[in-house]
């Protein structure tokens, strides 16, 4: 099992955005969370991430625990044994992110090159690879505020794509993309569950989340409504 | 430096040595002060070249901040205050001082036309001096005097350069300044401008400050001194500097 | 004319202490300021408030006072420096202070969303404040840096107080000696070719960050 | 204890000047300092290449010759000021400077998008300078702006060149006349208070701009 | 009529970004443009609302000039005409660009009381319809980073709507929205065009583009591929 949420609860201002959210994912699944505007879903990516605290919970990464429940209190380890926990999740963000000092290029070799000291060749191959199957190619010298709001999301997904996590988190990957683009995207996603990778992934798409996930789940002002199976894990 | 910490002479360290570092402010023309090459010149750079020759050591000038001249003497950076440095009963208290060496004449100075013509026309007139100058301690002297004057008190300004630019703007109706420096400024800016009154505030006279423990110091510089002045040296150096020997 | 081009000789000797000391300053409390801005926004309690202290006393207290404090205090505890020596640390510690607050500035002022997206790819945190985080801010703050460094250039005057004579001093001696305003004119527009200098630099700069909204 | 208190009372008639003449050029130079940013910013050639010069100058002399040029320069041209007008000009002009210098880098730091948006939406430039541009700048400006506002505060010392007594002459006359370094620290500690007031300001300052991120 | 576009041009580093783009909208009428990520959408609204100044082209506003052609030119009036035009024209940009400084409320009402001299207690009560049936009645007042992806769409598009512009344009206004949000958003845009304001929506969302518009336009690489009629336009 590649990760375990159980029970997590977060609240801002008092106000619960997240309450019980218990799921899991095995290497090689595919899971989506549906669930209307507000309903928690980008909260419950941030408390995987580690970006937002717990307020009680717990979550196991590969076997170890980002966070457990204690006396009512929600435990995390050291910032240091933290951020090794995290270099196995990979996360592309609603807003995307990216980085806007640096080119296309850089933004997707920056990681792999000064946080897993992969070579410099390789890790621009492997980018320039990516970009020419998300049909970027022409863009690897531009900066960021030089994209359409598609080319972006789609140079976020690269970026973390290019990490090679055990676990990788979208938040509403298609939003901004055409019918077409969608399906590219899912042929990577679905290509990165095949190698192993542990999929979780928002939308509000619903016939994209049908096409692409083992699993559905359903989520509403921050609670678990439901979950069905789409297709047979078989991995398992 | 050890000077500073224990009450010994210094005399024979500096002898050591063979220099002794003299502190001056290097803009105090005519007394101390640098020409275009940069080289320190003047009446009193002269004078003390002079004398430290006949006692076989070498002059080494060091431009201070002014106002910082007793720490930097009784912090051992230098030797000794020779710069135009009058003697007042404060410094002694800090300092050591030689016998005077030179005369010195507080003197009011108004622009040619001014309908000043004596101190008792200052009142209600507003006078300038050189701040932490002994003018400023001189007028303090005769508190009737200052207290006459325009709110009651005397404008400091930074240089007496800057007391003249003032006086010829009009904001100011005389300026209180050491004769020899007055007369310096005035030969310079054009004597047909200002006008120096009778009356003065009172004389004062320049003398060489020394660390009080330096004893044999003082000793030598007197000796050097007295010599100089019986052999003409020190007129030959008056003169050089202001066409006249005023060297008491 | 042939007046001023007596001035020269004595002016440009002021002129090279004045460069050495800003160069010697800059070179030193630039990166020591980005220190104290980290040690500013540290979450370590003793740390940040030991960095607000230094940064109160250094701010708090005029320059000039620094210096004596310095040269003319510190040899009472048995702390003896050269006149050169004194003046680079009090210039140093001074502007350390400054700049702290200016990179302070940048840094909080970039997107938390920066943050973040740098900790899930897993860089650590010295890797995201100096490839991600820092050229960002600079973009930012650099006309407040330039603001400070052209202070500085003209702060460098304040040497006089330990005895060091530099432009300023050498028109100050020349307009006293002379009793003419000129050369006083004349260290205004030496420092004005300073500024001028320092200002296209910082243009270039500017430029060079422009390249990213 | 008994020495610090003879000192008080021309102390706290020096501090008196020096607050007088710190807010009066705090009120006059930043609403002055925003209209030089502006300018700077402008697209007319004319505007943005004066404002250019006018920061060249202001930042390019030293404040202490700029006092000077006012004060002993304009007189032979037949404008004479007295002590405090001369002075204050003097300051305003020069702060105005800096100041509209870190104004203009909080208004070219704020995103194009929220002048985008306020576009749009139909807010006339003042309008969207005010109310959407400026309050964001000053938000990450504020330690910038602290750094010179607490600059200010030691600069007025330099009113002593046009003869004008303040908090530190206060001191320097003291430490002379009693061959003491005691009544400069006692300065020092009037500048550390004043400072700590001001650190104190601006921290609330920034607080209140924490609310949004 | 209320916007008429003729064959705009507009190049970035001399790639062409959008090519000969023709096309009109009547008040009350409901326009979509439909394309691939990159294909030049997001900048024909930029255009269309001066933020983006044509290479070449005429676009008309309520029967005034925005840009015209003159010897191979464009020639734009001065930029307070141009502020006028363009009061005409309401936008919701794809990335929101709420104002962070600001709460909802005030994001909203600052341009009507700011702008167009509303009273501020009418302006409020507008704001607060708008967030009410856009579901965001609790989120009056708080700030921007408080909210989720779809919240801050449906601020910008109160925002927007509050100013009652003629033409109004939205950027895939449903990208961050679930299918129940997507509905109240069509249903507000109908409400809006039947008022007679004429509307301009780039999506990728098919259905949505079909549930709602008058005609759809079809563009891709920057060049308008086809045009369709959905509905009969009533008001013509
Ligand atoms: N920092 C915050 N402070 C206060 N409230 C917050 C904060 N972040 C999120 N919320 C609130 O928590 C709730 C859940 O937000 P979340 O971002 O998880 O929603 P979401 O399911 O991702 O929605 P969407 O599909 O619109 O992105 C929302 O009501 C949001 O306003
Ligand atoms: N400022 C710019 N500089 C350079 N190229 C730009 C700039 N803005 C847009 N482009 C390019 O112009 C093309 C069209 O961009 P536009 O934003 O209009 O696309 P779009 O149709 O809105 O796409 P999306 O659906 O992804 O938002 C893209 O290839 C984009 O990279
Ligand atoms: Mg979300
Ligand atoms: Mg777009």
């Amino acid at each position: 099992m590649i990760l375990k949420v159980e029970s997590i609860n977060k609240s801002f201002h008092e106000k619960s955005a997240i309450k019980d959210i218990s799921f899991e994912i095995n290497g090689g699944e595919i899971l989506s969370i549906i669930g209307p505007s507000g309903a928690g879903k980008t909260t419950i990516l941030r408390c995987i991430n580690g970006l937002e605290r717990c307020d009680g919970g717990s979550i196991e990464i590969c076997g170890l625990k980002l966070c457990k429940e204690e006396n009512n209190q929600c435990i995390y380890p050291s910032p240091k044994k933290l951020r090794k926990l995290r270099s196995n999740i990979g996360m592309v963000f609603q807003g995307y992110n990216l980085f806007p000092h640096l080119t296309v290029l850089e933004n997707i070799i920056e990681a792999p090159i000064n946080g897993f000291n992969v070579a410099k060749n390789d890790a621009e191959n492997k980018a320039i690879e990516l970009l020419d199957m998300l049909g970027l190619k022409e863009k690897v010298n531009s900066y960021p505020f030089e994209l359409s709001g598609g080319e972006k999301q789609r140079v976020a997904i690269a970026r973390a794509c290019a990490l090679n996590p055990k676990l990788m988190c979208f938040d509403e990957p298609t939003s901004a993309l055409d019918p077409e683009l969608t399906d590219d995207i899912a042929k990577i996603i679905e290509k990165l569950a095949q190698e192993g990778m542990a999929v979780l992934i928002i939308t509000h798409d619903m016939a994209f989340a049908k096409r692409i996930s083992q699993r559905i789940i359903f989520i509403e002002a921050g609670k678990i409504l439901s979950a069905i199976n789409i297709k047979p894990f078989l991995s398992e | 430096s050890a000077k500073s910490a224990n009450s010994k002479d210094g005399y024979s360290e500096i002898k050591d040595k063979g220099f002794i570092v003299v502190g001056l402010d290097d803009t105090f023309a005519p007394m101390g002060f640098r020409d275009e090459k940069g080289e320190v010149v003047g009446f009193d750079v002269d004078l003390a070249k002079e004398v430290f020759k006949r006692n076989n050591l070498e002059v080494k000038f060091q431009p201070i901040d002014w106002s910082m001249k007793e720490t930097e003497l009784n912090t051992g950076n230098i030797d000794a205050i020779w710069n135009g440095y009058t003697i007042t009963d404060e410094r002694k208290e800090k300092v050591a001082f030689t016998n005077p060496y030179l005369e010195n004449r507080q003197v009011i100075i108004t622009l040619a036309n001014s309908s000043i013509k004596s101190k008792k026309d200052l009142k209600d007139k507003i006078v300038a001096a050189q701040n932490e100058s002994s003018s400023v301690d001189a007028m303090n002297k005769e508190p009737e005097v200052v207290s006459s004057l325009k709110n009651g008190e005397i404008i400091v300004l930074d240089t007496n350069n800057e007391a003249f630019m003032d006086l010829e703007a009009g904001r100011i109706d005389a300026v209180v300044a050491d004769e020899i420096l007055a007369r310096y400024y005035i030969s310079q800016r054009g004597v047909e401008k200002y006008a120096v009154l009778e009356d003065d505030f009172g004389k004062e006279e320049y003398g060489i400050g020394i660390r009080k423990t330096d004893k044999e110091l003082l000793a030598a510089i007197e000796k050097a001194l007295d010599e100089m002045r019986k052999d003409g040296t020190a007129a030959e150096i008056s003169k050089k500097w202001f066409g006249d020997n005023i060297i008491r | 004319m042939n007046y001023v081009g007596t001035l020269m000789y004595s002016m440009l000797v002021g002129l090279a202490t004045t460069i050495e000391i800003f160069l010697l300053t800059l070179v030193l409390s630039i990166p020591l300021g980005i220190v104290v801005a980290l040690a500013r926004l540290s979450k370590i309690q003793f740390i940040n408030l030991t960095a607000q202290f230094y940064i109160w006393i250094m701010r708090g207290t005029p320059l000039l006072l620094q210096l004596i404090f310095i040269f003319f205090g510190l040899p009472l505890i048995g702390l003896t420096f050269d006149r050169l020596t004194a003046a680079i640390l009090a210039f140093v510690l001074n502007y350390c202070a400054y700049f702290g607050e200016i990179f302070r500035s940048g840094i909080q002022s970039i997107d938390n969303a920066q943050y973040e997206a740098a900790e899930v790819l897993g860089l650590t945190p010295v890797k995201t404040f100096l490839r991600i985080i820092l050229p960002q801010a600079i973009k930012r703050i650099l006309p407040a840096i330039s603001n400070e460094v052209i202070t500085l250039i003209k702060d460098t005057s304040l040497v006089y107080v330990v005895g060091i004579g530099e432009l300023l001093r050498a028109g100050k001696i020349a307009s006293n000696r002379d009793a003419t305003l000129l050369p006083l004119f004349v260290v205004g527009l030496f420092y004005l070719i300073l500024t001028a200098v320092l200002t296209k630099t910082f243009k270039g700069f500017e430029e060079k960050f422009s390249y990213y909204r």
